[in-house]
């Protein structure tokens, strides 16, 4: 048993680094760090996905003959984790991660060649319309009604949380298409564009004061019944699917990481001699060792082809309480600094000052902010109650 | 011992509860905090009718001779309602300095125009830069800078504290039209408004310095922490309207089939939550009840409190966010405002771990630490 | 609305402190602060239970009929602050504060007569028969069986938790006398002689090493009807009534205060420099601050005649933790110390060393012993339960 | 990067569990700790006929050439079933010491008796009192004295660290019979044995300073980091019984009419505490596959397990406690046993804090709190 790296790993790491090195300029960097949301505004993340297209690394995580790269599972840990380090704008996953992998296993050859190459060359921005205001942690309860009429659906109701709605032309969601049954039997999964007549978005500001998130209200839209992805009243098991990689998805160390070491320079610059501050620092540190070493695991037991266990939902509860720990810390640090308050965003276009200044402005915002990790995307509660019958049996 | 509020406390209380849950809601909030004002005129204008910009000052002064616990009343009254007039900046500290350090005269010129919400007034304490009086004929003449002072922009007059020529220090009338002054406001994160203020050779008249020449120093320690004890109250009104909100919430929003309310985790979480607040205004009523004792009780209750409740209030908030779900994480309900107001109260007038460092300070003596709360009678 | 005394509370006061002085020598004093179980040894109570019983004070809280004081609730609350100030014995109050106070209200005169005396003058000693095995926070569960047999009752059955049991003469307990409709209905308070053919009793040791809790074993055991406390399986509510005093009980304050006081001074004597446990002593500090306030109101309350409201739960709940944390923090602020463990008890008669180091070797037993405070006298998730009732109205 | 235990791994842990389970129940535990020996003289012989007493040294020097995983396996099981030999005392800190520091002489005479289960050693090293170390002929002269020396009271020969006059620091092969030792037992709050020991101008022949004049320092620093990461093994298998004991003491258990882990708190509970041993074990095994690697890794790993382990294993034997109710403050069970075990483990070798504090100073440099866990292929 080790920890080392191989060769090849250091060969391939030296290169994404020299990728990262032209694909991340000094701009793209600063704007990255003065995004406090969860994902970067769409025009900054589209120049870095026209990077990745001409290196072939748009979509890594898919098979080759899509776009893929058929990375080890080491290697996209490597990617992902030299991203973060880099500083390089998070892009809204929800085409690569989320609508890809759905269609590459559920779709036909038709839905394949119509939607997968917008992913790839980045021109297609998706959105994700699952829950809604009263189906929550109960996603099953959906309201959002599809009623068949001919070839198409009409669809009434209305999505809550979904991330740049506002910025994107295309939308997943679930709808029900059915009432009879249990909850789940009546749910398909369909795919619209966002600029059908009857769609109208609504932002919802963070707490931090950042619009990433919206409501789509769906009065009366006609959407064709070739874009259901799977057959109808299975879209639950699509869901299932999709929600594994939403949830489970990527091993975080890598931007817990990037994002920890920050907190260790701010402290440095700001309250060296804090024993209260320092003695947190070290306990956070602690802590991401610990789920590091879990991703790590985790990442050995896939290389080796063994079953990692119910371990997402672990990951999940301990990586985003340790982002809301630092960004907690971070606010603790600056002191009298985290008073201030600049509504404006982005933050990279309102702000011209020295930049740790500007760091200082973004510290309030993404503690407030990233309250939300523990709950989207699965609640912490949530994910305890799958551990209590994954890891307890009960 | 005595801890019953009486019915005049009652009814205080009362009227202040139900003018604001009438006419100051989260629209007014919100509307206030987006105005350019960052305050309401209107609202302001009403204050002084109810006879709370008078509340705390002596009949003498023009006041009602209300103390510590009336404005505590008040200021929890406007922790609940998330009120952004300038109460604290202009009444408790502005108003409290002149009552404290400003000779008759100055009271006279000064207290009276507070009372009838004329003028109002912003406490420029904490040094950006040293900040210096000398006297130059009659007049002072000050130089030096001060951080984030608590509703400057919509102050006429500025109090100034700087160190004279022989070390003591001093508390300027500074109208906020002088020449030399300038002001670079800006919004705290929970709405409020500060500024950051420099003074290039600002001349002030003699009689602009309130008081005599005594050091100001006991004084100003004093004002602050009445301020710090009253802003605890406001805490306290935000916790509790958060945990009374997210009772409701839970109450309310059904998944799996039943009220969030019914989940043992989340019933368990809110009576923790709920002794989170009794804590936190079982210690900012010490503090209140403090101010006019000792000093080394005094410094323990209301650092005590300010610690205790910048920890109490974190944990509140974060745990209504969470239990609310999604939407407590937005601008969309009262309780974000709720959670920036309690996050605000952690860092004004020093932090959570100040106010402990300084909490430990004291304790360090073991008869204090020893000693319970209850007094000797005043006379002992 | 003030904290101050008048004048006659200062004099009550001072009266305490000049019987204290006399009622706690020295070798006293060392007893109990050797003591790192809940109670003090019987023998050494029972020294301080004489002055008490000299001075009229044994039983304060009962009427003055029947030898108690009526003091207002301001001195009862100075009388405790000031025993826990002079490091006064704890004696066990299954006399005083539980079967006392229900004999006074639902026995019998005969009863009465029987009975009080010998707790007013510390010649007997009561040990509680509540909880079972299988019984612990759900103790309508019961199931030690009392069958009617002329005008005995022949009980068989187990006991658990029975704080000196092994040296009490006397027990108070309830047992099942009907299996029939609801289950508080079939259950019985009985008074029972420790010296009865039938009873054994078997010692349950801490993890701190002490002894204070027992098993006591019924076996055809006869116990005379006349020592049935109110009628025949209305027993339930003599047992909630009984509750309400070990429960609700006293104000803690005093108690809590002594002990972190000697935390202050260990700290200081041990690790004045480690910011890290100087920092949590403030913490606590200013837990202890906030709970007195609630003692405090509660007895400015009661002393104005009115309701307290639900707050005894509250205070046992903030109580018992503070009281963990104090002694877990002792723990920590010993380092090494904390290590070496003495396994005999008492340690006032095991130990010969200088005071400091004595004390040192008290801080491990008592940190592991008093996780019982959580657990004892209704779990702290009982008391949660209760407050989602009552404070929260869930 | 490879964290998968290979088959030699798995029939290692099976062997020692079956072995444990069957040999070494709670009762022998209790009888072992409170017999005279504090050890079982039959359960070390099994030790050494199993090879576990061989495990970590090279086999030419007469062991089985295991590594710091192999050591982390029999520890996590000895932790598992409350073991209270001394195999950290003897052969990971003794036997360490001699297999890193002596010559191929004092390792033949030393380590093939502790292989074998003939002799047992301890490591005297905290300073109750400076020790020094003087030459006088072709002898040393020893005097000082030592704390809490981990299964010194069964030890045959102590390992004793002391200051030479040229200021370094070297290691001395001490039998426990020597005259002017004196050694004061005592338990330790988890039954192990403990002493403090005073050495009043004890001599020992010069070569009983493990190998040559070299300074010790760095070498005894390793051991000790190596001690660390076993007994973090130990304590993770002791936080595994108690997180298992706990879920099937709620299953088992029933109040109100259902057991207690239907109820909604104490299911999250124990997820929190299996969560928390799943950090632990994570932790451990980064410690132990840092062992071998860079001085700043090694310590950022060794101290960080300390430090978080001290922190996951209290919070897990407090819940556990917590969640057993009354019975769980006992002694009754195993699982007080446990605790006590973890509160050992927490003391010994630095406190949390002083871990915490040490972990703090390595990561003051930003190349190494920057760097994730994944190493450089070793010849790189």
């Amino acid at each position: 048993m080790d920890l080392s790296l191989t060769q090849d790993d250091i060969k391939f790491r030296d290169e994404v680094r020299a990728f990262l090195k032209d694909a991340v300029p000094p701009d793209m960097k600063r704007s990255q760090a003065l995004t406090t949301g969860f994902s970067s505004e769409p025009e900054v993340a589209a120049g870095f996905h026209k990077s990745l297209v001409k290196k072939g690394w748009s979509v890594p995580s898919w098979p080759r003959q899509y776009g893929g790269t058929e990375w080890t599972p080491v290697q996209s840990y490597i990617f992902d984790t030299e991203c973060a380090r880099a500083g390089a704008p998070i892009y809204n996953g929800a085409g690569q991660r989320m609508v890809g992998p759905v269609l590459l296993k559920y779709g036909t050859d038709a839905q394949k060649q119509k939607y997968l190459p917008g992913i790839v060359s980045g021109d297609d921005h998706w959105a994700q319309g699952y829950s809604e205001p009263g189906s929550g942690s109960d996603l099953a309860s959906l309201k959002t009604r599809a009623i068949s009429d001919g070839d198409d659906y009409i669809v009434n109701g209305q999505k809550i949380w979904t991330t740049f709605g506002h910025k994107s032309n295309r939308l997943f969601a679930l709808v029900r298409t059915s009432t009879e049954g249990k909850r789940q039997e009546g749910i398909s999964f369909i795919l619209l564009e966002m600029n059908t007549p009857g769609i109208t978005v609504r932002p919802i500001v963070g707490n931090g004061g950042d619009h990433e998130f919206n409501e789509v209200f769906f009065d009366n839209v006609r959407v064709p019944k070739s874009g259901r992805i799977g057959e109808e009243n299975k879209g639950w098991e699509v869901a299932k699917y999709l929600l594994e990689f939403e949830r489970g998805g990527a091993l975080q160390a890598g931007r817990v990481r990037a994002q920890f070491t920050k907190l260790v320079k701010l402290v440095q610059a700001r309250c060296p001699d804090d024993q209260a501050v320092i003695s947190k620092l070290a306990e956070l540190g602690t802590d991401l060792d610990a789920m590091e070493m879990i991703d790590i695991s985790t990442l050995s037991a896939l290389q080796s082809g063994a079953n990692p266990g119910p371990v997402s939902s672990l990951l999940k509860l301990r990586w985003s309480q340790l982002r809301q720990d630092i960004s907690e810390l971070a606010v603790d640090a600056i002191g009298a600094d985290a008073l201030k308050f600049i509504p404006e965003r982005p933050l990279f276009e309102s702000l011209q000052l020295p930049p740790d200044e500007e760091e200082m402005l973004t510290q309030t915002p993404r503690y407030l902010n990233f309250r939300a990790y523990t709950i989207l995307g699965g609640t912490s509660e949530i994910q305890t109650g799958i551990l209590a019958k994954a890891m307890l049996g009960l | 011992m005595d801890l019953q509020y009486d019915s005049a406390h009652k009814i205080l209380r009362e009227t202040a509860e139900r003018f604001l849950s009438e006419k100051y809601d989260f629209r007014t909030f919100r509307k206030t905090v987006d105005s350019d004002a960052g305050y309401s005129p209107d609202v302001w204008a009403t204050f002084a009718e109810m006879g709370w910009l008078a509340m705390p000052f002596s009949e003498e002064d023009g006041g009602l001779g209300g103390g510590a616990v009336e404005v505590a009343i008040l200021m929890e009254c406007f922790g609940k309602n998330l009120v952004v007039e300038p109460y604290l900046a202009s009444v408790v500290l502005g108003g409290g300095l002149i009552a404290t350090l400003g000779t008759p005269a100055q009271k006279a010129e000064l207290l009276g125009p507070l009372v009838e919400g004329k003028t109002k007034l912003a406490f420029a304490h904490d040094n950006r830069a040293p900040t210096k009086a000398t006297l130059r004929g009659n007049d002072y003449v000050i130089a030096g800078a001060k951080a984030a002072v608590l509703s400057a922009p919509m102050a006429d007059t500025l109090l100034v504290s700087a160190t004279l020529t022989n070390g003591t220090t001093g508390v300027f009338v500074v109208p906020v039209t002088s020449s030399g002054l300038v002001l670079r406001p800006y919004r705290s994160v929970d709405g409020n408004r500060l500024a950051d203020i420099e003074l290039t050779d600002v001349f002030v008249p003699g009689p602009a310095l309130l008081g005599g020449n005594g050091d100001a120093t006991q004084a100003i320690a004093a004002v602050i922490d009445r301020a710090i004890a009253a802003m605890s109250s406001d805490a306290v009104g935000a916790m509790s309207a958060m945990v009374t909100q997210t009772i409701e919430y839970t109450k309310m929003r059904v998944q799996f089939g039943q009220p969030l309310s019914k989940f043992q985790l989340l019933a368990h979480r809110m009576v923790d939550m709920r002794v989170a607040e009794e804590e936190a205004r079982a210690s900012c009523l010490l503090a209140t009840l403090s101010l006019d004792g000792p000093a080394d009780r005094r410094t323990r209750a209301v650092s005590g409190a300010k610690a205790k409740i910048g920890r109490n209030s974190r944990f509140v908030a974060q745990q209504a966010i969470q239990t609310h779900g999604a939407i407590g994480t937005t601008e969309e309900l009262p309780l974000g405002a709720f959670a920036k107001r309690c996050l605000a109260y952690e860092i004004m007038f020093g932090s959570t771990r100040e106010h402990l460092r300084r909490y430990s300070a004291v304790i360090a003596d073991p008869a204090l630490a020893s000693a319970g709360l209850l007094l000797e009678p005043a006379s002992a």
